[in-house]
């Protein structure tokens, strides 16, 4: 179980690196999605089911939905 | 059979939903409901808690009114719920938020004809949200009623969505608050993991005589990072300029009259319950005071700087904010009764000139001094009423302002700062020099017409939308009351014989952890404090006063007529550099915003973690 | 392993504020605000964590309530956490889109309606 | 600042505050160590109040105030965004073109899956004190269920089943029905929040008093909250132009 949660800390901690390195606006919502499941995965790992399950709802859908919409509509038009 | 005092010990938590409610009725309602049914039941709202928290504040002065939510009351010192400890200045700061609340929502009946009743909503969640925070006696509950106020602080910020300064400072504003409560939660962490418990009672006993390690710096730190922030203490205080410079007026009201000092009541109140007994007094005393000072010389200096006038306004705010830490800083009970005397007679000025400033507004369509000049010539009735409340600020008595400078100055004498009057003087002098000669400018038409061309660099205020349709020929009387009744009462607190002593046993109370820990614990009465029969005014707190104000008057002729003074312009161009460099500092934008709040931890860690190695 | 899950909790809000501090987007600063504030789950959930137990739910299937469980309290903050990080990333998402029809720009750096 | 000034500082006391909270983790009690005083207080207490989640315990009962303050942030950032998207005084909107008839994939999504979803939301908002779950959970998976829709490419499929201003009841009667369970709390069991409602069996899906109906209360108004929040933004990025974008486009 340790191992495991070990494994799912660095993938978060790299995910972190990879959402906050990420220039490209179009690609935020993605990135930030996955980072938002691996969470959930730590969350998991670390026996919190009621977290994980909010943060799945939250993290990996509504918040990169919102993300979308906001880039969507700040895309300059030329 | 429920007890008068039991249901006085039922008062806070409903206090707290009562707004909650209404709002919620607001939102399904709002639109069906005509504007002034609207404007009525928010105003009705706040009024009721005006009353619960009078109830409350009246029974905190026999001693704090303790509720345990839910029925988990403490067994043998242990409990696992949340605990409110409304004392004398919790429920005081409460009451005064409720009744600023009233007065901002008198002064903008009729304001936003064109919105829903989102703005009554918002407003009332804000006041939940402060009332929360202020009676809490739990720390992961502040967090929680921070972020509230906070949410709602930030929507009401950007609410004139069509202005591009409001947008931008409610973005800063969003952000570097935001970022301050993460920090702190990281310390809240930090700290349940040492305690396993989050009331504030209970981390206080546990933490009570424990050696300071690096959990409890970092954790002290970081808690206070995000209280301070809201404080907006210097290096934390960039975004104070921007939200209360583009906020709706009667907004601004609630900011700088009672949310900014919510954020020092919030550090103090951590600090004195749980840490108070950990760090040596010493410490802690020197950061407070030396983030202090330079806080309120960054604000005195750029306050003078600025034309725009709500951004004057809030520059003032900031220096006054490093007035009330270096008094609270003392961590004596005088220090502390100053700060609180200071802060509730600040409110009433400093909201008065808000609201002065929002009839500038909405009268002339800008608030830059320089483009404004002359144009209030006519306004027979609001000119002296900003000469008065001008006055007020640098500490004119009998006004509050004057009493809480006075024991202020007074406190920090006491405790080994000599030199604090001065501070004190120049700090308040400084800020209603400001005031009076836009006063002057604007409403006098005194000094000398400036020059066209516009300065670069420089937040004018002229493209400042107004909040009402069309601009108003008059001041209607929905907005002159409130102003008179802040400047009453600012003028009360200073006349009121007893102001004094309430604040020192009031301070009593608060600087007393095991006070606060046995009768949130147990339930038993800590023993009464003495009442101290101490005066209002002393001779010398009464001359430090009258100087300060004649500073402002005199600093203020300087300003509007240094074109006329050679040399003084001359020593005046030589300080321009370095003011240019302190304008360029508070650039406006996020991203160094956050890094000089990096910066402020830091500083902050260093101050409090160093000299314990 | 002892301090490795608070070690990332430091990390990953120090890069959340790393990343706000080098942003050229404003929607990415919001979203770099939300990474810093993952950093307190992290934290949270690590601090209520003990080995080789189960989670505190004794529902589903029924199992005889004991103590030998994760903390539950830590579980609940978290959850308010996340509910406040979803509120503020959604209000300062609308100012974004507001500074953006007003300010023609979403670079946090090109933004001067404020200055001095 | 210039960006490089900016990082120096940033990289002195970014260094700084990595040090200090380092060395403050450092005496933390080890990771995964059985001290935790609060969770051996906080397992009795959910059981005598018959709740098999003991989060649901914390969240409705011992902290209640706590999910109080969170739901209220959340339904003050659902009136803060619509506040802030409201269509500005020099903005107008526009009809989104109309995207054809709906694809055979999408009916099938609504038809199906939409349910489906429904159904899972509902289960974990009714279920929040028996397993895990609970009115937040639940009413995140109600509200984000429906957007599915728009993930599937139909905007004006979402706007058929979305009747936002029903919602907007939903929302606020939720928010409205915790803080008056509150009040009923402090003036029946003589404690806000206190429990007023017969506890129940432990295990039992009509256990945990008020637990269960504060969870639905919170359900409520977080699934209607989460669509009219959503449809703000959805609103905005489709239908609302301003002068400046009209300008530019």
């Amino acid at each position: 179980m340790s191992a495991l949660i070990a494994v799912a800390l660095t993938l978060v901690a790299l995910g972190a690196v990879a959402v906050v390195m990420t220039d490209d606006p179009s690609r935020q919502a993605v990135t930030l999605s996955v980072f938002g499941l691996l969470l959930s995965v730590l969350f998991m790992t670390l026996s919190a089911p009621d977290v994980a399950l909010s943060q799945i709802g939250v993290g990996t859908a509504i918040v990169p939905l919102m993300v979308m919409l906001a880039i969507r509509k700040t895309r300059d038009k030329q | 059979m429920v007890t008068f005092d039991h249901g006085v010990a039922l008062l806070p938590p409903i206090a707290i939903a009562v707004p909650i409610v209404v709002a919620s009725l607001l939102l399904a309602m709002g639109r069906r409901l005509p504007r002034v049914v609207v404007d009525a039941t928010a105003f009705a709202c706040a009024v009721a808690e005006v009353v619960m928290l009078a109830i409350v504040l009246q029974r905190a002065a026999e001693g704090r009114v303790v509720t345990w939510s839910a029925n988990w009351n403490p067994k043998n010192g242990y409990s696992v719920g949340i605990v409110l400890v409304s004392d004398e200045l919790g429920s005081g700061i409460a009451l005064l938020a409720a009744s600023l609340v009233v007065l901002a929502l008198v002064y903008s009946w009729r304001y936003f004809d064109d919105v829903d009743a989102h703005y009554h909503c918002l407003v009332l969640l804000f006041l939940a949200g402060m009332v929360g925070f202020a009676l809490t006696g739990d720390l992961f509950d502040m967090f929680v009623f921070f972020e509230l106020m906070g949410a709602a602080a930030y929507a009401l910020t950007g609410f004139k969505i069509e202005d591009r300064t409001a947008v931008q400072g409610a973005l800063n504003f969003g952000v570097v608050n935001s970022l301050g409560a993460y920090i702190a939660l990281m310390g809240v962490g930090l700290l349940y993991a040492r305690v396993g418990n989050l009331t504030l009672p209970q981390l206080g006993e546990a933490l009570a005589h424990h050696r300071p390690d690096a959990l409890l710096v970092a954790a002290f730190v970081a808690v206070m990072t995000g209280l301070l922030v809201k404080a907006a203490m210097a290096p934390f205080h960039f975004w104070l300029a921007d939200a209360h410079a583009v906020a709706p007026t009667p907004i601004c009201v609630l900011f700088s009259g009672v949310m900014v000092p919510l954020g020092i009541y919030g550090a103090f109140r951590v600090y004195w319950v749980v840490f108070s007994r950990v760090f040596p007094v010493g410490d802690i005393r020197r950061t407070f005071v030396v983030m202090g000072v330079l806080t309120a010389l960054i604000g005195a200096v750029m306050c003078l700087a600025q034309r725009h006038f709500k951004r004057l306004l809030a520059y003032s705010t900031i220096a006054h904010v490093g007035l009330f830490l270096v008094a609270a800083g003392c961590l004596s009970d005088s220090g502390t009764a100053g700060a609180a005397l200071y802060i509730a007679g600040h409110a009433g000025v400093k909201c008065a000139l808000f609201l002065l400033a929002g009839t500038m507004l909405n009268r002339y369509g800008s608030v830059d001094e320089l483009d404004l000049f002359g144009r209030g010539t006519d306004a027979r009735v609001t000119r002296w009423l900003f000469v008065i409340a001008g006055l007020a600020l640098a500490g004119l008595p009998p006004f509050g302002t004057g009493l809480g400078k006075a024991v202020s100055e007074e406190a920090a004498s006491h405790a080994g700062y000599g030199w604090s009057p001065l501070l004190f003087v120049a700090v308040s002098a400084a800020t209603g020099a400001a005031v009076l000669r836009a006063t002057g400018r604007v409403y006098f038409g005194l000094g000398d017409q400036p020059p066209a061309r516009l300065q670069h660099e420089q937040t004018s205020g002229s493209e400042e939308k107004p909040e009402v349709k069309g601009l108003l020929g008059r001041v209607r009387v929905t907005m002159l009351v409130p102003i008179l009744v802040l400047l009453g009462g600012a003028l009360a607190l200073g006349l009121l014989p007893g102001a004094h002593a309430a604040a020192e046993s009031a301070a009593a109370a608060f600087t007393d952890p095991s006070a606060y820990a046995t009768e949130a614990l147990t339930g038993r009465a800590a023993p009464a404090i003495p009442v101290l029969h101490v005066g209002n005014w002393t001779w010398s707190g009464v001359l430090l006063d009258l100087l300060s104000a004649a500073l402002a008057v005199g600093g203020a002729a300087v300003a509007l007529y240094a074109a006329r003074l050679g040399r003084l312009r001359q020593i005046a161009n030589g300080g321009r550099p370095m003011l240019q460099g302190l304008r360029r500092v508070h650039s406006g934008l996020v991203t160094d915003y956050v890094a000089w709040l990096m910066t402020g931890v830091a500083t902050l860690g260093g101050l409090v973690g160093l000299p314990l190695r | 392993m002892t301090y490795y899950a608070y070690i990332v909790a430091v990390f990953v809000l120090l890069t959340g504020v790393f990343g706000i501090v080098r942003s050229r987007n404003l929607i990415h600063t919001v979203v770099c605000l939300s990474v810093a504030q993952s950093g307190t789950y992290v934290l949270l959930l690590a601090v209520g964590y003990q080995r080789g137990v189960s989670p505190p739910v004794f529902g589903s299937p029924p199992v005889k309530p004991s103590t030998s469980v994760t903390d539950p309290l830590v579980q609940a903050l978290t959850l308010t956490d996340i509910v406040v990080s979803a509120t503020v990333t959604a209000l300062l998402l609308a100012i974004a889109v507001q500074v953006h029809k007003r300010h023609g720009t979403v670079d946090p750096n090109e933004l001067v309606a404020l200055e001095g | 600042m210039t960006r490089t000034v900016r990082f120096v500082m940033f990289a002195v006391a970014g260094g700084a505050v990595a040090a200090m909270l380092l060395l403050g983790v450092l005496d933390l009690p080890h990771f995964g160590s059985s001290l935790h005083p609060y969770r051996d207080a906080a397992v009795p207490a959910a059981v005598a109040h018959a709740t098999s989640n003991v989060i649901s315990s914390v969240n409705f009962d011992l902290r209640g105030l706590d999910t109080l303050g969170e739901e209220t942030i959340f339904l003050t950032s659902v009136i803060g965004v619509a506040a802030l998207l409201r269509p500005a005084e020099d903005e107008d909107e526009r009809t989104p073109p109309r995207g054809g008839r709906l694809l055979d994939m999408t009916r099938l999504f609504g038809y199906v899956f939409l349910p489906v979803t429904l159904a899972i939301g509902f289960i974990t908002v009714a279920h929040g004190a028996l397993t895990p779950g609970g009115g937040f959970q639940g009413g995140v998976v109600l509200g984000t269920g429906i957007h599915l829709l728009y993930v599937a490419g139909s905007y004006h499929a979402i706007e058929k089943v979305r009747p936002v201003e029903v919602l907007e009841y939903g929302e606020s009667i939720g928010a409205a029905a915790f803080a008056c369970f509150g009040i009923a709390g402090a003036l029946v069991a003589a404690s806000f929040l206190g429990n007023i409602l017969p506890l129940g069996t432990f295990g039992e899906l009509f256990s945990s008093g008020s637990v269960l109906y504060l969870s639905c209360a919170v359900g409520v108004e977080v699934a209607s909250g989460v669509i009219v929040l959503l449809a703000q933004f959805l609103h905005q990025a489709i239908e609302v132009e301003s002068d400046v974008e009209a300008a530019n486009a």
